[in-house]
């Protein structure tokens, strides 16, 4: 198999437009296979990020989604500035580079003809992170999902909660669990499915309240950060610490799916739900 | 003339043996009093640094003074009882309420033993226990929150920091007895949140609260702690800015100098406010009490459609 | 004081009429402050087995006590013999010794005037053990506070299934839990006191998931056997293993009362029901 | 002649690699057969054994044969995934399902993995929080139980075995859709009945189910654990003995030599059992089912009054 390169090959200069190195075993692979596997390191498994409409693309049938709410971004609710320059500015260049309005996309379509409500973060919109708007949309989604009484799929891929926005990033957990909440009441399947990395918080709030938790092999998933905590306890600590793996072993994640493998897993899941 | 925060500092080491510094405690802390500008004056820095000061009233002195019959119970009845969390029924004003809130201590042994409000996801498991047991006892919620923030360490992680306060989100949304929570510290990120969802959302005027220290901001988005006192400024963590996001519902005005220069007046005026707050939510229909709560919070964040 | 002699009147003969030797701390004390203080030591405080009838009588308001399903005792179904005999002589002998027909006394009453349904074990009566006769005295004591709508209360003290019943006494676990989860149906408080010892299948149902579960001070409280455990693990148990203040350190126990303080902990926590 | 019990340990032995030993195995199963006595004239003491056999089928057998797409879930979302028992859905002819079952293992390291199906209190709550996922998505609930007992340790203790399987009897009342339980194996005491309660409660004719194991009782009641037979005879565990008493509603014939002499045949009993189950519990109206099994339990016992 000629899919990678032997780790010799390091050190020669490589054409980019064919080849990549992988972000985790560094191996240089050719970026067509590293593309035909959806991001997937063929030599080291490693899940690369997928953007939002990647993960749409592989997730939902062909020609289903529709997307919701598609329009609404941040506002600057605390005109806030930091050493960079100003959160507006910062959003303005994040939105030109990525064409998204804001870290979720969110909107309604079927996996294996199956109709769901899905939200997909995109960790490129300044880490994924949880703003009003983030927040705002996967409360529609969660509405949707209630209101249409289909389950809820939201892909998470997220550093936090977005700190240019302050006290309002923080209750955009509060105000996205409400709305898993009121799926709870009615017995309508909530499925997140954490991707790397899924952190602060997000893990915080929806994406660890899943009736199922799934997670691709390898994401990091955590709470604090591990500096935070080596600085805390003076530690070291396990070499798996906050993977997914590390997660399934702790009881909070139901299952590692490959990538390949997630959307047929999650029409068979679904396919067992019986009202 | 000494500073402000050497003076705070005399004052925390002599607050260990309140007793045998009785006089010298009175002292420093009319020194302060005078040292303290007008709480409008206060930059957020300030403010939060006030918030933060070890002689502020915490959970233990609220339920000596302003609650009666505090019965504590203990445990998540699943691995521990994290004593940085306390929770039991009282009583305020002869109503009977069950009562849970991070439980800074006063003295270094108290906050070691309490790791200094820091809670482990067994101490939001026991809260939600707790909230649970107020449900079945349909008596109302109050909480008290004061805290630097969840603890960061590995056994935290371990037992699933995120899932416990996650958790605490969705269900404090549909518990069906009222829920006050009142910020009187330091609201610290998720550790604050985690018993933050109520229906009232009440704050001393000088506490604060924040996605994130003001310090953690600073080392992140100025790659420099020392910057703490911008970012405190650009984070908003005060009540006033609060309740102009709409985040927060009342302002608990505290005495001018801040709530440890005069405890009494600090506990007239929450207790007031709660037993109105207390009045005020009797008065909603039970089985519209979660559809509010959701509302409520569904409104909360500023974005642009 | 002289409620209790020094160590060193340990190796002087006794008068067993005027004193006793604390089963804890095995100081010789004054049988009278012994008994006045409800079987608690005055010099260690350790808590001695109190009977059902002695613990009514301590708990409930004086004339307030109704016993209900008295006349419920054991009846032989497995027709069980063992090395010792036949379980209808050790039941036999039992409640000649006792004058109980069961290893628990039922009915209602009143606690500082709040009305409740109260079940009362007797470790005297084949050490407190679960049969088909103590699980259906609990489930009617269950279901009388879930027709009346008054509090249960139950005092726990057991070794655990009765054997002697082989598969029926297992059964009693379950069918108790049946009988707390419709109080919990109906939002009834469910109080659980666990005295010395509640082990085995009495901790692992009804004792263990009282709204609140109370415990007096040293109380051993297990499911599975100290020796059992240390023939497992190979390995040196904890001083404090499986008392009450072990269980309240991992979370299970929600506060420990002293004896003197039962009744009126008991009625504060009732007078907070708001319904 | 060899011994059964010599037989069996063999067995046992070459059933880690039952591809080297293939023939060899045939050939101790044939001569097992032809020592086993006919079902109806072994003692409660040979039948504890039989139901022990470690050539019995185990839970991944009848997931492998007779359920199809079964899709694993772990973890009880607060300490750890117990693989001492194991979970997810599945579909029986079609039918969705929650399978959740004790998880003996067939091999030594299958067996230490999983703690030889003695599951911690994480693996009682990973089975409640399986039986709430199938009451979200409305499906029948079947449990297999196997298994010596909930696991006697210092972890277990402290974190809470008595209260994870108290709390599953509380729950499994209250639970909104069916349940069918099935003893294949050995139904150890609390830790079978931790996923035991349930609207009908089969047992394979050579399986057992006791409130202890006939060695405990033997050391306990005859001071002597070689008193086991005479244990299993007082006790009463067999399949028969519990129909008579009215703690199982059906019995799954094996066959004529055990569960292991024929899989097939012991697969086809098991599922047909549970289609017929299965079958029946659909026409309860939801609303009664927990009405009913809350008179089911409430009846069960024998005592004089
Ligand atoms: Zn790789
Ligand atoms: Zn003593």
């Amino acid at each position: 198999m000629a899919w990678f390169s032997t780790s010799k090959a390091k050190d020669k200069k490589f054409n980019e437009d064919i080849w990549l190195s992988c972000p985790k075993c560094k191996k240089h692979i050719f970026k067509e296979s590293w593309l035909q596997e959806h991001k997937v390191c063929p030599a080291c498994g490693h899940h690369g990020k997928l953007t939002a409409w990647e993960r749409i693309g592989i997730t939902l049938d062909e020609g289903t989604f529709t997307e919701l709410n598609g329009a609404i971004k941040p506002a600057d609710p605390l005109e806030f500035n930091d050493a960079k320059g100003s959160y507006k500015d910062k959003v303005a260049e994040t939105t030109e580079k990525t064409g998204l309005n804001e870290s979720v996309v969110t909107g309604s379509g079927k996996i294996n003809g199956i109709p769901v409500s899905i939200a997909v973060m995109d960790f490129r919109f300044l880490g994924g992170s949880l703003s009003s708007g983030t927040g705002e949309k996967i409360l529609r989604a969660a509405n949707y999902a209630y209101e249409k009484s289909v389950p809820l799929i939201i892909f998470s891929a997220s550093g936090g909660a977005r700190m240019h926005e302050g006290i309002l990033s923080l209750m955009q957990m509060a105000k996205t669990c409400a709305g898993v909440a009121r799926l709870n009441d009615r017995d309508i399947p909530f499925i997140s499915v954490l991707t790397d990395p899924t952190t602060g918080g997000v893990s915080a709030s929806y994406a660890m309240v899943g009736d199922l938790n799934l997670a691709e092999p390898g994401a990091l998933i955590a709470f604090a950060g591990r500096r935070v905590i080596e600085e805390t306890i003076k530690q070291k600590l396990p070499d798996d610490f906050q993977t997914a793996e590390y997660l399934v072993e702790h009881g909070f994640i139901d299952k590692i799916v490959h990538r390949k493998e997630m959307k047929n897993t999650l029409s068979r899941i679904l396919s067992f739900y019986n009202r | 003339m000494v500073s402000k925060i050497e003076l705070e500092k005399k004052l925390a080491l002599m607050s260990n043996s309140p007793d045998l510094f009785k006089r010298e405690i009175a002292k420093v802390k009319k020194e302060l009093a005078e040292l303290d500008s007008q709480p409008q004056d206060r930059t957020p820095w300030e403010t939060v640094k006030l918030a933060r000061n070890p002689l502020r009233p915490v959970l233990q002195d609220y339920l000596g003074a302003i609650f009666t019959d505090f019965t504590e119970f203990h445990g998540d009845r699943r691995f521990s009882d994290d004593k940085a969390i306390a929770s039991g029924f009282a009583r305020i004003g002869g109503e009977p309420v069950m009562v849970i809130g991070h439980n800074k201590g006063k003295t270094i042994e108290e906050n070691i033993e309490r790791n200094f409000g820091c809670a482990l996801p067994d101490g939001y498991r026991k809260a939600l226990r707790m909230m649970q047991l107020a449900e079945r006892f349909n008596v109302p919620i109050i909480t008290f929150i004061d805290t630097q923030g969840a603890f960061p360490g590995l056994e935290a992680e371990e037992r699933g920091q995120a899932e416990a306060i996650a958790r605490n989100l969705v269900e404090m949304a549909r518990i069906k007895v009222p829920i006050i929570c009142v910020v009187v510290g330091e609201g610290g990120s998720g550790g604050a949140l985690g018993i933050g969802v109520g229906d009232r959302i009440l704050m001393l005027s000088n506490a604060v609260y924040s996605v994130i220290s003001p310090e953690g901001c600073a080392g992140i988005l100025w790659r420099d702690g020392t910057k703490a006192p911008l970012a405190a400024s650009a984070l908003k963590p005060t009540a006033p800015s609060l309740q102009e996001l709409d985040v927060i519902d009342r302002i608990i005005e505290e005495p001018a100098d801040g709530a440890h220069t005069d405890y009494d007046a600090t506990f007239a005026a929450v207790k007031q406010a709660l037993l109105e707050e207390l009045k005020g939510l009797k008065k909603i229909p039970k089985a519209k009490l979660t559809k509010r709560r959701f509302e409520k919070f569904s409104k909360m964040g500023i974005y642009n459609e």
